[in-house]
């Protein structure tokens, strides 16, 4: 038994503080607004108040803390990507990772599980080298194995895959992870919270003030404040506040759905995850298979389920699973994605100065959480882009520039 | 035994007794019969333990929500005994215990629940963080549910589409006249419930006679009825966009779209809060009922009766009537309603103890069941008055305080609801288009009331469908009386006062979160998990609401709800795969390969020889057989998964300028050219060959994963431009072969009515004519580096060329040869794969194809950003490599990567050995820098070591095309030993 | 040496055993060995002749020739000799003689000499005929089209989705109903029939040979020697 | 699932149909500078509200422009491109 919990116990009444204020209102000015209180948001206030001493901050939130896909997304971290920016990036995200549990004082569930990409064809056996060979270069450990070594992970797996698509080999990654998200979140907002940022629930952002190519302040559903820096981390809602400013991107939104099973006694101890099936998989500690596929075909700005995304999925989880088939789906879910056509984000500074974006996280903004914060806080305080999002700024695409992540990124959750 | 004698109306079938086994000990039942009330008339009440604290339970509402209460047989995983129908000899036993129900281990967890207060995981485990895999392992221990067989077989189950014009789901009171005035209204009408029988409320609370006999009258009005078809059974799961509703039974889901849906789901009985209100014989008062009317089954000795409602009362003197002890009614409002059940109980001198509560119930030994039930007077402030408490013997509470709307429907299809104050109850507001609400979903409690909701739903579904004879929608009376109290909650210093039973949630666990800043409905539930249990909060969500409230001082309507997204009731995978279709595509040569042994492999949909197997010979040397056969002498490769395609009229060569980098324009009749396609950005995205048949005919090919997509964006184009030709796509009409070697010509010779030598027939000529009696279109093609043919014909005449081919060819050796040898022998002549030997990103001019790409066309797709891009410097290269022809041992594969000075400079595409060049060769995409010929550069291979390649010329083999313009004389005199 | 044309589900007949034929140059099974009447029944009709085009011209063009053609979209109308002629959309026609000739060879011919706005398609199709009670059931198992709602006296072409496979559908059975015709890419062919024959298999149904669905009684067919 | 009215073949569920993205009108690209023409390859509208769309039915191939509120999901028009409301 943990201390901490016989002290608990053993008190009579219940000690624990709130981990965030709720503000009474708006202050009319603040050296940083930043739109959307989910993990990125929140993320870049812990850094900006921990580490670049800024701690007058605003983070504005139109629904509550966590609510968008912070909280809807299948948890996967992973740093197996194929483009060398991609790969120095996300593995600085996982360091980061490792060690969040101790930094805010709150358990995160990080759990390094283990992750395997399926191949099923040998074109895909070829992107799993490329982007092992990538990740070794880079130091990140992965490795292209067999068949057998599949097996050994996941014994339970037919690996005929109901004989349409046996499995050739796969992508290892060893740091590959999960993690309870919603707390993600909450440790970020509490550090941030305790270090004086004001967290806004239940505040939309109405109207962004731009004076000479210049941010200079917010209307809010909760009043107008003042500020030269405006980070917008809103993932699906992104174009909405971009529009504010009259900027366009590539950035088009599509649902990414998801579901989740009952639970069971746990069994599967890596996280599976399979392009040509479009499935990727993997058990949380109460016991449910937490289970997602590709994106949704067209531009939805809502979060509605749909019952073929279900089937599809459930139909090609018993490929691989078969002795599932009496495991129950006890609910589905999605979120907005702003997808780019390179599968790779959209950070940094933009042509409105003072106006930092954060955007384009499509499927992968979850294990992206920390090196945003780390990154953005940084770009937000010294207006100038951190060294690890040069491959990821807007104006990419104007130069035909882009960074290829789709390789790894599409379905690889 | 607890099983009563014959009740009207019980859904058992005497005649057929079930023997079956629970935790290893034998029980009966009979047909009809539910696990739980099978074991429950067997005098069973522990039939499960909780997720948390491994607590005993027992029935709580036998309405599909006990998820305590769930057993496993070896092949199904959490089943729920509360509603899973008895079968014979099953063998039954309790999910997650640690050695069995009755001494399960994990019961140690309740006597430490103090020390694992709600979110107790986000607070500990993580110091010194190299222990935390250690708590995890035992967490993971602990945790989930039932126990998955790994060796069940796949269930495939058949998925059924259905119609109708008016789906109703739920068949209580409410929805039954909604099907009947539908029907009546001329609507095709689908009428599902959940339950085995119809019925709804009706089938356990008969309440006054007149409500059951109108009950045989509607039954009997149903079953007249041809246009209602009635699905028992089978559970509405969820709502989708324009009425597409998920039909779920024990064989299979059916998808039935629907113009219309009445939801009359009816309600959830919501359990009290009170300290002990989990044991096993503290049941809603309704679960009691459902025993007791449906199965015969006497519920419990002696109940306390704790109400809230007029229902609380008639269930009362159900179960006096059943011959159950009442001790007292605990009346939680200052007074009830008059109703003739309350006479009655007066009659038979129950007490009523008015403004009072249940305090808690006193456990038995081991917390198996109720001793005892603690009455306290409800003060004012909502707390129990422990001064004067009383003590009632008995081994059952019923709860009947209250109900939550079963909205989760009307959520999925995106109604709004309101907070109704008089029935304390959430109802909807504005409802979707063509969806319409009935019943005590709606609100309307009174048994006439909810009829009449029923037809004025259907009314209103039969408007919106435009039938003719819709009647006017008749008005409802809006319900007076108030169904659920309040605050049916009590605090106890004790704690165990559960609030959500699938989570082990207590009702301090809710303050604390609130406390610890959770305290907006979404947060509490994220933190405490309320309602994400198995049972999504069907008996714990409204309580939550109203806690949250209460702890907020706000009103009920303040802090809102959450909003409920499918499943109704989780659904099992095998019903939502159902069959699983897999489309594949064939060949016509599909067989014909089968016979030569081909090993197939996946491209796409399609599937194609990779290669063909002979008896135990190796896959490597196979191919080696393969290719070498077409560079010496003769083989066929069916090349039928090419996207084919033909574009007619007088714009056609337009077209094709306007899609590829190419020109077409001054393409000869009679001859082909090579074609490439980018995209708008400039990547490179497909290539082919564009025959011209005639001045306004063209047949073009594709790449196999193209095909599709080249069609569909040419014919847009062609509408946004207008042009005056058609596209015409003969991808599946007509097959392919290429047969190809020095020989292929002498194959042909015999066959064909072509004038086939070169001076009639050149290099890159397109023939129409016969072979073997065929109409065969050939085109002079080079991809693998020999003279060869590539032959189009008619899909259902394939099979037969490609025989009299192999028959012609015999005496030349011919061979047929898979997707791996073409690869190397176009490899030999450096022809790129597009997708292997290019990327995402690869532009023409990185491809080294810039001899392709006409800029100074007026036009075509993508040469805007080429222009833009030819002004930047090259970021990368497309180069041959070569091996030194000495090299031994590991050899690169595709995808390694260049290495220069530390960094990556590139990667491998493609490489192989090549037999006929004895070394070798491969193509790399690398920087510029290191392009230029005979610049050698580093290859990382497997296990990290380098080896030196260097920068060659492609093509490696036959660099003037020689073979392939002018077949060679006589094959003999240019062998090129194996 | 093989058959000049062979079906898309030939190899899928063979392992039915039944007694061969030919017609227009395929080999057909013209009975198959214990298939019996039955509320649901599946035979391959690829062998009919048929002949395609598209274009802005078409229709013209096939009214030049004194081909009937249907007025709506997606419509269809029968021709002599039980052929027919089924209009795709808009502007493209599909046009079937029955077992004995009819037009098709005669449009053939002409869609040789090109003409402004046609569009000659080459019909390779896997044509199934389904029928028996049964086949709604079949229907509803395998495709998201209410077909009981479309009153066949419409003589609707559905374009549309069965097992993942484009497909035209409508309903035309040499006189016996409910009967339908089914078209798809011949190479989707042998899966679109072993996976409709799995499921009718399954409701009890099962393949017949042409003798039993042809209105001639598959007497076209010229019987060669079982092998 | 959603149904989507084929101007041609008529109300279909949407597994049907290919989405074909938003519709866009090609700037002349002789006269657009780089940055126009990259602004048109690569930047879309993806503010929520109603939308033109190109959609294509793949049983029957046929384009066609809907005019989709992307955020209610709901169709308010579909139409044969040339053929619709200017």
């Amino acid at each position: 038994m943990p201390l901490r919990l016989l002290q608990m116990g053993l008190r009579r009444e219940y000690r624990e503080p709130r981990m965030f204020r709720q503000p009474e209102k708006l202050k009319p000015t603040y050296d940083v607004a930043i739109i959307g209180a989910g993990g990125h948001g929140l993320a870049s206030a812990y850094y900006l108040a921990r580490d670049h001493g800024i701690t007058n901050i605003a983070v504005l939130e139109k629904g509550y803390i966590g609510g968008g896909n912070t909280g809807r997304n299948t948890t996967i971290i992973r740093s197996n990507y194929l483009t060398p920016e991609g790969v120095a990036f996300y593995d600085e995200s996982v360091r980061l990772w490792q060690d969040l549990s101790q930094d805010f004082d709150l358990n995160l569930f990080y759990s390094t599980r283990g992750h395997y990409t399926l191949a099923h064809t040998d074109s895909a056996l070829r992107t799993m080298r490329w982007r092992a060979e990538v990740n070794k270069h880079l130091g990140v450990d992965s490795e292209l194995v067999g068949p057998d070594a599949v097996k050994r992970a996941c014994p339970q797996m037919d690996l005929t895959c109901g004989g349409h698509a046996p499995v050739m080999g796969a992508l290892f990654h060893r740091p590959g992870a999960i993690a309870r998200h919603d707390a993600v979140a909450w440790g970020y907002g509490r550090g941030a919270d305790r270090r004086g940022v004001e967290i806004h629930q239940k505040t939309e952002v109405l109207g962004i003030e731009v004076e000479g190519g210049q941010v200079t302040g917010l209307r809010t559903s909760r009043g107008n404040i003042s500020t030269r820096k405006v980070l917008c981390a809103v993932a699906g809602s992104t174009p909405r506040m971009l529009d504010l400013v009259g900027m366009r991107t590539p950035i088009t939104i599509h649902p990414l759905q998801a579901m989740v099973t009952e639970p069971m006694k746990p069994w599967l101890d890596p996280i599976i995850v399979s392009g040509s099936l479009h499935v990727y998989v993997s058990q949380s500690a109460r016991g449910e298979l937490v289970m997602g596929a590709s994106l949704d075909p067209y531009e939805l700005h809502s979060t509605r389920s749909t019952l073929d995304f279900t089937e599809g999925l459930a139909s090609h989880m018993l490929e691989m699973f078969p002795f599932l088939s009496s495991a129950k789906i006890n609910r589905q879910w999605a979120g907005m994605a702003d997808m780019t056509p390179d599968f790779a984000p959209i950070m940094g500074k933009t042509p409105v100065q003072g106006f930092y974006l954060d955007a384009g996280w499509g499927t992968w903004g979850f294990k992206a959480t920390p090196v945003c914060g780390k990154t953005m806080s940084h770009t937000v305080a010294n207006d100038d882009d951190h060294p690890l999002i040069k491959g990821f700024t807007l104006d990419r695409f104007a130069n035909y520039a882009l960074t290829g992540e789709k390789g790894a990124a599409s379905v690889g959750h | 035994m607890s099983r009563l004698a014959q009740i009207p109306g019980e859904w058992i079938d005497r005649s057929r007794p079930l023997p079956f086994e629970f935790e290893g000990r034998r029980y009966g039942g009979f047909a009809g019969d539910t696990i739980t009330s099978a074991l429950s008339a067997s005098g069973l009440r522990m039939l499960g333990r909780s997720f948390k604290y491994h607590r005993p339970r027992g029935v709580l509402s036998l309405a599909n929500h006990d998820v305590n209460a769930l057993v496993q047989d070896g092949k199904s995983l959490n089943l729920r005994a509360d509603v899973t129908p008895l079968e014979a000899n099953m063998r039954l036993s309790a999910i997650n215990t640690f050695g069995g129900l009755a001494a399960d281990r994990g019961r140690l967890l309740d006597r430490m629940s103090r020390f694992l207060p709600v979110g107790f995981y986000y607070k500990t485990f993580y110091r010194p963080k190299f222990a935390f895999p250690h708590w995890e392992r035992l967490i993971r221990k602990v945790s989930g549910l039932g126990t998955p067989n790994f060796s069940a077989p796949r269930v495939r189950t058949p998925k059924r589409y259905d119609f109708c014009d008016v789906l109703v789901i739920g068949a209580g009171p409410s929805g039954i006249s909604a099907a009947l005035a539908a029907a009546k209204g001329g609507a095709s009408v689908i009428l599902v419930d959940e339950n085995a029988r119809i019925g709804g409320s009706l089938t356990y609370a008969p309440g006054a006679a007149d409500d059951s006999e109108s009950l045989s009258k509607m039954l009997m009005r149903v079953a007249v009825e041809p246009n209602i078809s009635v699905r028992t059974s089978t559970c509405a799961c969820g709502y989708y966009a324009d009425h597409w509703v998920a039909l779920v039974d024990a064989a299979k889901m059916t998808k039935v779209r629907a113009r219309a849906v009445i939801v009359a789901s009816g309600v959830f009985e919501q359990p009290a809060v009170f300290r002990n209100n989990d044991l096993p014989g503290v049941m809603l008062a309704s679960a009691a009922q459902r025993l007791l009317h449906r199965y015969a089954v006497k519920p419990m000795q002696r109940a306390v009766i704790l109400t809230a409602n007029a229902e609380g009362y008639a269930a009362a003197l159900d179960l006096l009537n059943a011959g159950v002890e009442v001790p007292c009614i605990v009346e939680m409002r200052a007074a009830g309603e008059q109703t003739a059940a309350l006479q009655e109980l007066r009659k038979r001198s129950v007490p009523v103890y008015a403004s009072s509560c249940v305090y808690e119930a006193l456990p038995a030994h081991g917390l198996t069941g109720v001793d005892a039930a603690v009455v306290c007077p409800l003060r004012r402030d909502g707390r129990a008055d422990t001064v004067s408490k009383q003590q009632f013997d008995c081994d059952g509470i019923l709860m009947s305080v209250g109900f939550a709307p079963a909205n989760g429907l009307l959520h999925q299809a995106g109604a709004h609801m309101r907070f109704d104050e008089t029935i304390q109850q959430f109802v909807p507001g504005a409802l979707p288009y063509g969806v319409f609400a009935a019943g005590r979903v709606n609100g309307s409690y009174d048994m006439g009331a909810r009829l009449a909701d029923g037809e004025r739903a259907a009314a209103l579904a039969l408007r919106h469908m435009g039938l003719e004879g819709a009647q006017a929608a008749p008005t409802v009376a809006p319900e007076t009386r108030c169904p659920s109290h309040p605050y049916p909650i009590v605090e106890h210093p004790d704690g165990k006062n559960f609030v959500d039973f699938d989570e082990d949630l207590q009702l301090r666990d809710f303050s604390n979160a609130a406390q610890e800043g959770f305290d907006n409905i979404e947060l509490m539930k994220r933190y405490t998990t309320v309602g994400m249990g198995p049972s999504q909060g069907k008996h714990s969500n409204m309580n939550a609401i109203r806690i949250l409230a209460h702890i907020r001082q706000l009103p009920v309507p303040e802090v809102g709800s959450t909003t409920a997204r499918p499943f109704f009731h989780p659904v099992p995978l095998s019903h939502l795969a159902g069959r699983g279709f897999t489309p594949e595509r064939r060949t016509p040569l599909h067989a014909r390969h089968q016979q030569a042994g081909a090993k197939f492999m996946e491209a796409g949909v399609w599937l194609r020889p990779e290669y063909y197997s002979q008896d135990d010979k190796l896959k490597a040397d196979l191919v080696i057989d393969e290719a070498m056969a077409v560079r010496n002498s003769v083989g066929l490769i069916d090349v039928g998964t090419l996207g084919k395609l033909a574009v007619i009229g007088p714009d056609a060569a337009e077209l094709l300028e306007r899609m590829y980098t190419g020109r077409f324009k001054n393409l000869k009749v009679g001859m082909t050219r090579y074609a490439l396609m980018v995209d708008e950005s400039g990547v490179v995205i497909d290539d082919g060959v564009v025959a011209r048949l005639s001045e306004e005919s063209f047949y073009f090919t594709t790449t196999t994963t193209g095909s599709a997509s080249v069609y569909r964006e040419m014919q847009r184009w062609n509408a946004i431009w207008g042009l005056n030709c058609g596209l015409v796509n003969l991808t599946g009409a007509m097959a392919a072969m290429n047969v190809a070697g020095p020989r292929s010509r002498d194959v042909l010779a015999g066959l064909t009515d072509i004038a086939l030598e070169n001076a009639a027939y050149p290099y890159l000529g397109i023939r129409d004519g016969h072979i073997a009696g065929i109409p065969v279109r050939a085109m002079r093609v080079g991809f693998v580096g020999e003279l060869g043919y590539e032959l189009h014909v008619a899909a259902d005449n394939a099979a037969y060329l490609w025989d009299a081919l192999m028959q012609a060819g015999a005496d030349f050796g011919i061979r047929p040869f898979g997707v791996e040898a073409q690869r190397l022998l176009r490899l030999e002549k450096g022809h790129i794969i597009i997708g292997q030997d290019t990327d995402g990103l690869t532009t023409p001019f990185q491809a080294a194809m810039d001899w392709a790409v006409k800029m100074d066309k007026p036009f075509f797709v993508g040469q805007r950003s080429l222009h833009t891009i030819q002004k930047q410097p090259l970021k990368q290269k497309l180069v041959g490599f070569a091996l030194d022809p000495g090299h031994t041992g590991p050899a690169p594969k595709d995808c390694h990567l260049v290495i220069h000075n530390g960094a990556i400079a590139g990667r491998v595409t493609s490489v192989a050995h090549s037999a006929t060049l004895k070394k070798i060769v491969g193509l790399a995409l690398i920087t510029p820098e290191l392009s230029a010929i005979d610049t050698r550069f580093d290859v990382r291979i497997d296990a990290g070591a380098m080896i030196e390649a260097r920068v060659v010329e492609t093509p490696f083999y036959d660099a003037t095309g020689a073979r392939q313009k002018e077949a060679v004389a006589s094959p003999q005199r240019e062998v090129i030993p194996a | 040496m093989s058959a000049l044309r062979i079906s898309p589900v030939h190899d899928h007949l063979q392992a039915l055993r039944p007694a061969w034929g030919r017609i227009n140059g395929m080999t057909v099974a013209v009975e198959i060995p214990g298939s019996r009447r039955s509320a649901l029944e599946i035979a391959d009709l690829s062998c009919l002749a048929r002949v395609g085009l598209k274009g802005p011209g078409a229709a013209e063009w096939l009214r030049a020739r004194d081909v009937t053609v249907p007025e709506r979209p997606n419509a269809w109308v029968a021709l002599a000799g039980h052929g027919l002629i089924a209009r795709l959309g808009r502007a493209e026609f599909l046009i079937q003689d029955g077992p004995q000739d009819g037009v098709v060879s005669m449009l053939r011919k002409a869609l040789e000499t090109p003409a402004p706005g046609v569009y000659p398609v080459l019909r390779q199709d896997c044509e199934l005929l389904v029928c028996g009670e049964l086949v709604h059931e079949l229907f509803a198992q395998t495709c998201n089209i209410n077909f009981n709602a479309i009153p066949a006296e419409e003589q609707t072409v559905t374009m549309t989705m069965m097992v993942g496979v484009a497909v035209t559908v409508l309903t035309a059975g040499f006189g016996r109903t409910p009967c339908y015709r089914i078209w798809c890419d011949g190479t989707y062919g042998a899966y679109l029939w072993n996976t409709l024959l799995e499921i009718a298999t399954e409701l009890g149904g099962g393949a017949v040979g042409l003798a039993s669905v042809l209105p001639d009684g598959g007497s076209t067919a010229t019987s060669i020697e079982k092998r | 699932m959603k149904l989507l009215n084929c101007p041609i073949n008529g109300p279909r569920p949407v597994s049907e149909f290919a989405y074909g993205g938003e519709y866009r009108d090609m700037p002349d690209p002789a006269a657009s500078t780089d940055a126009q023409w990259a602004e048109y390859v690569f930047n879309r509208h993806s503010v929520p509200g109603v939308k033109k769309e190109w959609w294509y039915h793949v049983p029957s191939g046929t384009w066609f422009v809907a005019e989709r509120d992307v955020h209610a999901d709901i169709v308010h028009s579909t139409y044969i491109y040339g053929e619709g409301p200017k």
